[in-house]
């Protein structure tokens, strides 16, 4: 298992620093693939101790009390909100434990407040912008017959950051290069398949002008996917651009099979392994630096993971 | 007099009338509602939520409550899905496995949800804790133990797919073409729900069930084995949910240990808008069946008018909430 | 009497609850074919005794046996197999569910191959009707009990049990609900089941019943046996003496009340039920007495349900000292000084898990009021303990389940409940249910003492001992009217029958 | 006869044995749990829960459930929040909104709340719906509305974060310094519980409230005005649901839409698990409290002892059940 190391938590195992790690929610995908990243570059490095924060902030700030009270000598986290960052780091301030954040950027003002604050991790707009350029890609090369491309949003959890961020810069994105674009409904699928399918459903009986499909994630958009192959579509020459993120192995199969259009890698790799160097380095109370972590350290505090595009032409840098 | 049976009968049907309401609201407003395609989306989105309400139905009758169900559902979801891969598929969950027969893997998960059943059915009946912190046990024990099995490497948490045809056919396949065939899944809930109407009303196991519910000591001193009636519900009802989330897994050509998350609370919901009795004894399966399309209808129906998400929430929780209000009419006595 | 083979023999059963020693060394032996009287105050440990019969309680000590054999019995249905069938004090219907259903529960008719076994419902109907018809039972087998009165839910205990074909059935106050036609006809049905030699053992406390249907008679008391007599060797005031354990010389007490002036009026008062009560008229006055009468289903208790803001009226007013008064809730009512003790204790009145203080106390909070609006809770116990001693209510302490009570002091303490809000008008609907002949009395001189201070009293009654020997006058209905007020001179057994059955075809 | 007693002692108060006999077994586990620190943090993180459970514990006591609990505690968050973010941060919920004083904000959340709690209440003792229906429908509304709220311009769904430190410091503020101080929200917890305390008690309300979940029937004819005192319960319960919302918003910095999501379950949890009857007219507030002790002390115990999360999950499922059944002893009526 990719979880906490059990036992004793007392003990340093071998002189080993403990890391004490926050995954915003387990049994998100992408984080599983952060927290397995995670764990195999702390093999003979550092012990991790990975807890659940269960998709709620509060229960993330008791965690964070937790690892304060067992004296770990660094903290990964990966907030809920990035917005609770600061008390976060008031936290850790006063323990006085370096604190690296990932996946999710706090707000450059709480980035300020103390020097040893870190920041693993892509740009969230990013990959909204990237889910954007796909379909502009593919509407260049197929333009509409009037011009305007008529698509619909499938969101993740309102409220989320990635959903909303995502959902905002998509468009934006198409905009940007020229695009004439009209919403022909959204509606949130919770990042979750079933609902996908069934939200694609209704959007399908009730509009017959669709040109394209966006989704949040690659959940989704596969959900989205089933419900247009039960309306004939992928078969006999019908088609339908549909574009995710997230490129999870579903999705690439989906991408060979000619279903899925495009995604976008969010690179759990990386933002593992770089977290894990960094807060290792940290722990051991070493100055971090690109020999010491292994990646580039922009203004002394954030190391991006960019995201990346991906289409059947270059699957392979996903898999 | 005869405005007095007209009103009895209003009553009386009340649920029904709602579910007429809605339709003719919703058609209102947007006339493409009413065609076969939605009619068949509707029933396609209803199946697997069918079967999960009846078995939950099986259990609020007893006037217990299973909040594990929709754990149940992800774990045999999770099962099924991870041996039916295609042997093709780049992310395999047992890489080298060689393809098992179709039913294996489905007798398998069935077979892992009934086990969670009788764990439910033994803690309530021999321990007597109450169903809702039994299943409250098993709803967070079985989403971890589903969890460990889903994040053991190589699959290490990713959501699993690539699934035989063969399998996922069954998910979407249909009887028929185009607009008038019948999907299997569709099929598969409506034969479930005659096989459980036939339990509910012309078994000794239903009849049990509704005294249990009724009033345990009644019977009790009547003789009933109120212990060993609960355990084989209780299984009966995970199993159901357990065949539930296999469909899932067909159906959406893929799973994650958070399918059914939260489905117990839609199934709850339908059966008591469908006027099953949380306080046990009383319910039927085609109230349950109603309870069922009101919310799938609402669901499809505000998503097809186009109403953004969170009006959608306001407007769905008032429409649950009006239903039950003007359903609950019939059961408010005469003073 | 030892050369007498015994059904039944119970030897030596104990039984103990946190605080209560309900059964010690208690003793019964019933002999084949006889009907055997089970006689004891409240809280004597009858039920108690029973339930260890029946499989609902293990004793803690002592023997079974039947027909010289000794038995082992885990539950209700090891009873039932052995030939055991009982009705139960606290009646056990499936509320939502048909009679048929409800009589036989557990033991369905099936039909059908192999492992596809199917309830027969026709069987299970004509089964009913035929047993119904057996017994003289007018019921449609296919309504829900739930809608039916609690006179009919217990014909159906009574069909139940008999159903089974038992050797031995248990009765355990089966005619507390049930008025003189009922239990004349379940009279009947006892005397053909003893002619088939089955046994049965009889609990109820009214006394009349006893010696007219009892061939045996054991009394207990405070979970003792006392001693088992032959009937025909006892008379009443015999079989209560050794019950109470002193002599009770007269069943009803002194009445000096003296009726005043009307306090209440009651102006052609109709139900909007169309069944139910329509144009019913009278007065009540100070310091009155006035009994109810009337066969089962004759409205009596929707009407003062009524009365007391339970229930809708389309027409009709109500005058209190000649002021018309609205009454609309039981709170309305309340503040107009009436109290009402409702006809079903376990539905409409005990609060089973709340203890003996707060169940005696909830409908006089107010009393209990301080400032910073908290509740004196140390004078609440102690009105609760008061109330215990007063009516004699047998329980460990006032922190007691009510639910550990035993039927009759349940029943006191609900009487309880609301002398503590001081009435003024007082609607008793049959109030000595199962309540045993010297709390009886207790009870009647608490009435009688109520209106000797001037408190008017509505008391619906369906033992006519009682309406006889408590009311001034004794209003009679029939099928929901009002078919005659008798006065206490002129008020016979044979006056109130003829008014009780005016309308009935 | 004293070996007995001391059984019947050991079953009276079998909950708070479980409760110790976990704290034992962590600290065997690693002796480091048993000091002064991890005492604060149990408490600290107990804090909101204790007020969420005793609001739940009247809707319990009454025979019903609020579903609702936790997006009232979400929507309580974020109005609070809302308006009182510090004036220089980046991303205001209210740009040029100028300071309000603390309590202003406050006096909006939970009077918000209170509003939520008198839907509930209207709807189940004037409509008759099931609670869990009538909660449910504003479970599902309430979000819907907080979120409408939440994603209004220029915030459009953002984390609302740069609150005030005169608020914040009210949820991480404490009376003295280091290991010995008493943290605020745990002292407003502790006079939350004593209020909460008094009114189950001492209060005419606290006693309808038992007779209305232990025989509506009879609270009825006892004269209780049954629909005014279920309104009031529903109103409190769901005040002090907003009010845990205020103070997990100060406690965190922060708030979201999704704040208090599932928090229900935990605190009819933890009243279930503390003595609490679904069922109605049974429940204590030190039986509460303890209840939500012992779920702190599993989550705070097993993340402590480094168990991993999922493990964490299938063992915290079964110490559940089995304190429960322990605990249920005590009313198992003997036979
Ligand atoms: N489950 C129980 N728990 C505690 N005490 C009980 C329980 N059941 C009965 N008792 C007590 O045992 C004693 C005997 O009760 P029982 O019901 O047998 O009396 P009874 O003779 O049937 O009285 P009644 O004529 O009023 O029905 C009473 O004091 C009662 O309070
Ligand atoms: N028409 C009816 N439909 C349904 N239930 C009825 C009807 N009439 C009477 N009942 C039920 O039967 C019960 C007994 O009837 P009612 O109260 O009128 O008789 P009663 O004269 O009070 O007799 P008792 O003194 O035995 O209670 C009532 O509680 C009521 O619920
Ligand atoms: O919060 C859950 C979501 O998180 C996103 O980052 C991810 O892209 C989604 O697939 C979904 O998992
Ligand atoms: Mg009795
Ligand atoms: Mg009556």
């Amino acid at each position: 298992s990719s979880g906490g190391q059990q036992g004793d938590a007392k003990k340093d195992d071998g002189g080993k620093p403990t890391i004490g790690v926050a995954i915003y929610k387990f049994d998100d995908t992408f984080m599983s693939g952060v927290r397995s990243a995670i764990s195999k570059a702390a093999e003979g490095k550092a012990q991790v101790d990975i807890v659940d924060s269960q998709n709620s902030q509060p229960t993330q700030n008791d965690k964070v009390d937790l690892f304060i009270n067992k004296k770990v000598k660094a903290l990964a986290i990966n907030p809920v909100d990035r917005s609770a960052a600061g008390v976060l780091i008031d936290k850790a301030q006063k323990a006085n434990i370096p604190i690296v954040f990932l996946n999710r950027e706090p707000l450059p003002e709480d980035m300020k407040k103390w020097d040893k604050v870190y920041y693993v991790g892509a740009k969230a707009e990013q990959s909204g912008t990237m889910e954007g350029q796909l379909l502009v890609d593919y509407f260049k090369a197929h333009p509409t017959k009037d011009g305007i491309i008529h698509y619909v949003m499938i969101k993740g959890e309102p409220g989320h950051q990635d959903a909303e961020l995502r959902t905002k810069y998509s468009i934006k994105a198409m905009e940007d290069a020229g695009l004439k674009v009209e919403k022909v409904a959204e509606d949130t699928a919770m990042w979750d398949r079933v609902k996908g399918q069934e939200k694609m459903a209704a959007f399908l009986a009730a509009h017959d002008n669709i040109d394209c499909v966006l989704a949040n994630n690659d959940d989704m958009a596969l959900g989205a996917i089933e419900a247009l192959k039960a309306k004939g579509y992928f078969q006999n020459g019908k088609f339908m651009p549909v574009v995710g993120v997230d490129a999870t192995a579903p999705a690439l199969k989906a991408l060979e099979d000619g279903t899925l259009y495009g995604t976008v890698l969010n690179d759990a790799v990386n933002q593992g392994k770089a977290t894990t160097n960094l807060a290792t380095v940290l722990a051991l109370g070493q100055a971090p630096s690109k020999d010491n972590v292994g990646y580039d350290i922009t203004d002394g505090k954030y190391i991006w993971i960019d995201y990346k595009k991906i289409t059947k032409d270059n699957i392979n840098d996903a898999k | 007099m005869d405005a007095k049976r007209a009103k009895d009968f209003l009553a009386q049907y009340a649920i029904y009338f709602v579910l007429l309401a809605l339709i003719v609201a919703i058609a209102v407003y947007n006339t493409n509602f009413l065609s076969i395609s939605t009619f068949r989306d509707v029933l396609l989105q209803s199946a697997t939520r069918i079967i999960i309400a009846l078995g939950m139905g099986f259990i609020l009758i007893t006037g217990g409550v299973d909040l594990s169900a929709g754990r149940v559902v992800g774990l045999a979801a999770v099962l099924s899905a991870s041996m039916l891969q295609s042997p093709d598929y780049s992310r395999l969950f047992f890489p080298g496995l060689s393809p098992l027969p179709l039913i294996l893997p489905i007798i398998v998960a069935i077979v892992a949800s009934l086990m969670v059943g009788c764990i439910n059915g033994l803690v309530v009946s021999r321990l007597s804790v109450p169903p809702f912190i039994a299943t409250l046990g098993t709803y967070v024990a079985v989403y971890g133990a589903n969890s460990l099995y889903f994040d053991m490497k190589p699959n290490e948490s990713q959501p699993i797919g690539g699934l035989r045809t063969d399998f996922t056919s069954l998910g979407s396949g249909s009887i028929g073409t185009g607009d008038y065939s019948l999907p299997y899944i569709v099929l598969i809930a409506i034969v479930v729900a005659c096989i459980v109407w036939v339990i509910y009303n012309k078994t000794k196991l239903g009849k049990n069930m509704y005294a249990i519910g009724g009033n345990v000591n009644a019977a009790i001193v009547s003789g009933i084995n109120v212990k060993w009636n609960l355990l084989v519900i209780y299984a009966i009802a995970a199993g159901l949910f357990g065949f539930a989330g296999v469909l899932e897994a067909a159906r959406t050509g893929g799973a994650t240990n958070n399918y059914g998350n939260m489905y117990e609370l839609d199934a709850i919901a339908a059966c008591v808008i469908g006027g099953v009795s949380t306080a046990g004894g009383i319910g039927t399966v085609p109230g349950i069946l109603v309870g069922v399309l009101i919310l799938t209808v609402i669901n499809y129906g505000l998503t097809f008018v186009g109403i953004s998400p969170y009006w959608q929430l306001i407007i769905k929780g008032s429409i649950i909430v009006s239903a039950v209000a003007v359903d609950i009419r019939k059961y408010i006595s005469k003073r | 009497m030892s050369e007498i083979q015994y059904l039944l023999e119970m030897n030596h059963i104990s039984k103990e609850f946190p605080g209560v020693k309900a059964l010690d060394d208690v003793m019964l032996k019933v002999r084949p074919g006889t009907v055997h009287a089970l006689m004891g105050e409240n809280g004597a440990g009858k039920s108690t005794l029973m339930k260890c019969l029946f499989g609902i309680y293990y004793p803690d000590a002592g023997e079974i046996f039947l027909n010289g054999e000794k038995l082992e019995i885990k539950n209700s249905k090891d009873a039932l197999n052995y030939g055991i069938s009982m009705i139960h004090q606290e009646l056990h219907p499936v509320p939502q569910r048909s009679v048929m259903e409800n009589v036989w529960l557990g033991r369905f008719p099936m039909k059908g191959v192999g492992p596809f076994q199917f309830i027969d419902h026709k069987k299970m109907h004509d089964d009913t009707a035929q047993l119904f018809k057996d017994l003289e039972i007018d019921l449609n087998p296919h309504t829900l009990v739930k809608t039916l009165s609690v006179s009919k839910i217990q014909s159906i205990e009574i069909a139940k049990a008999v159903s089974f074909h038992s050797k031995l059935i248990v009765m355990d106050e089966p005619t507390s609900s049930l008025t003189g036609n009922e239990v004349e006809h379940l009279f009947r049905i006892i005397r053909d089941l003893r002619k088939r030699g089955v046994s049965i053992i009889y609990i109820s406390h009214k006394m009349e019943e006893i010696l007219q249907i009892s061939d045996d008679v054991t009394i207990m008391r405070d979970g003792k046996y006392i001693g088992t007599w032959q009937a025909k060797e006892m008379t009443t005031d015999m079989i209560i003496s050794k019950m109470v354990g002193r002599d009770l010389s007269q069943r009803f007490p002194e009445k000096h009340n003296i009726p005043g002036d009307v306090v209440l009026k009651v102006e052609n008062l109709t139900s909007p039920n169309p069944r139910s009560f329509k144009n019913v008229s009278f007065e009540l006055r100070k310091g009155e007495i006035l009994g109810i009468g009337g066969l089962v289903g004759a409205q009596r208790t929707e009407l003062i349900e009524a009365i007391f803001g339970l229930r809708a009226v389309s027409t009709g007013k109500f005058y209190i000292e000649g002021k018309e008064v609205r009454i609309h809730s039981p709170s309305d009512a309340k503040k107009l000084k009436i109290a009402l003790l409702t006809e079903e204790r376990r539905v409409t009145g005990i609060f089973p898990v709340l203890p003996v203080t707060e169940n005696t106390a909830i409908a006089s909070l107010d009393r209990y009021q301080t400032p910073y609006l908290l509740l004196d809770e140390k004078r609440m116990r102690q009105d609760a303990i008061e109330n215990i001693k007063k009516i004699r209510v047998k329980t460990p302490s006032e922190k007691e389940l009510m639910k550990n009570l035993s039927g009759g002091n349940q029943q006191k303490v609900l009487i309880g409940r609301w002398l503590l809000t001081e009435p003024e008008i007082l609607l008793l609907d049959e109030p000595t249910r199962g309540i045993d002949v010297g709390a009886k009395f207790e009870i009647y001189t608490i009435i009688a003492e109520l209106a000797r201070q001037g408190k008017s009293i509505v008391m619906i009654s369906s033992e006519m001992p009682e309406l006889l020997g408590m009311s001034d006058r004794i209003m009679v209905m029939c099928e929901g009217r009002l078919t005659g007020i008798i006065d206490r001179e002129n008020a016979t057994e044979e006056e109130i029958m003829r008014h009780a059955t005016l309308y009935m075809a």
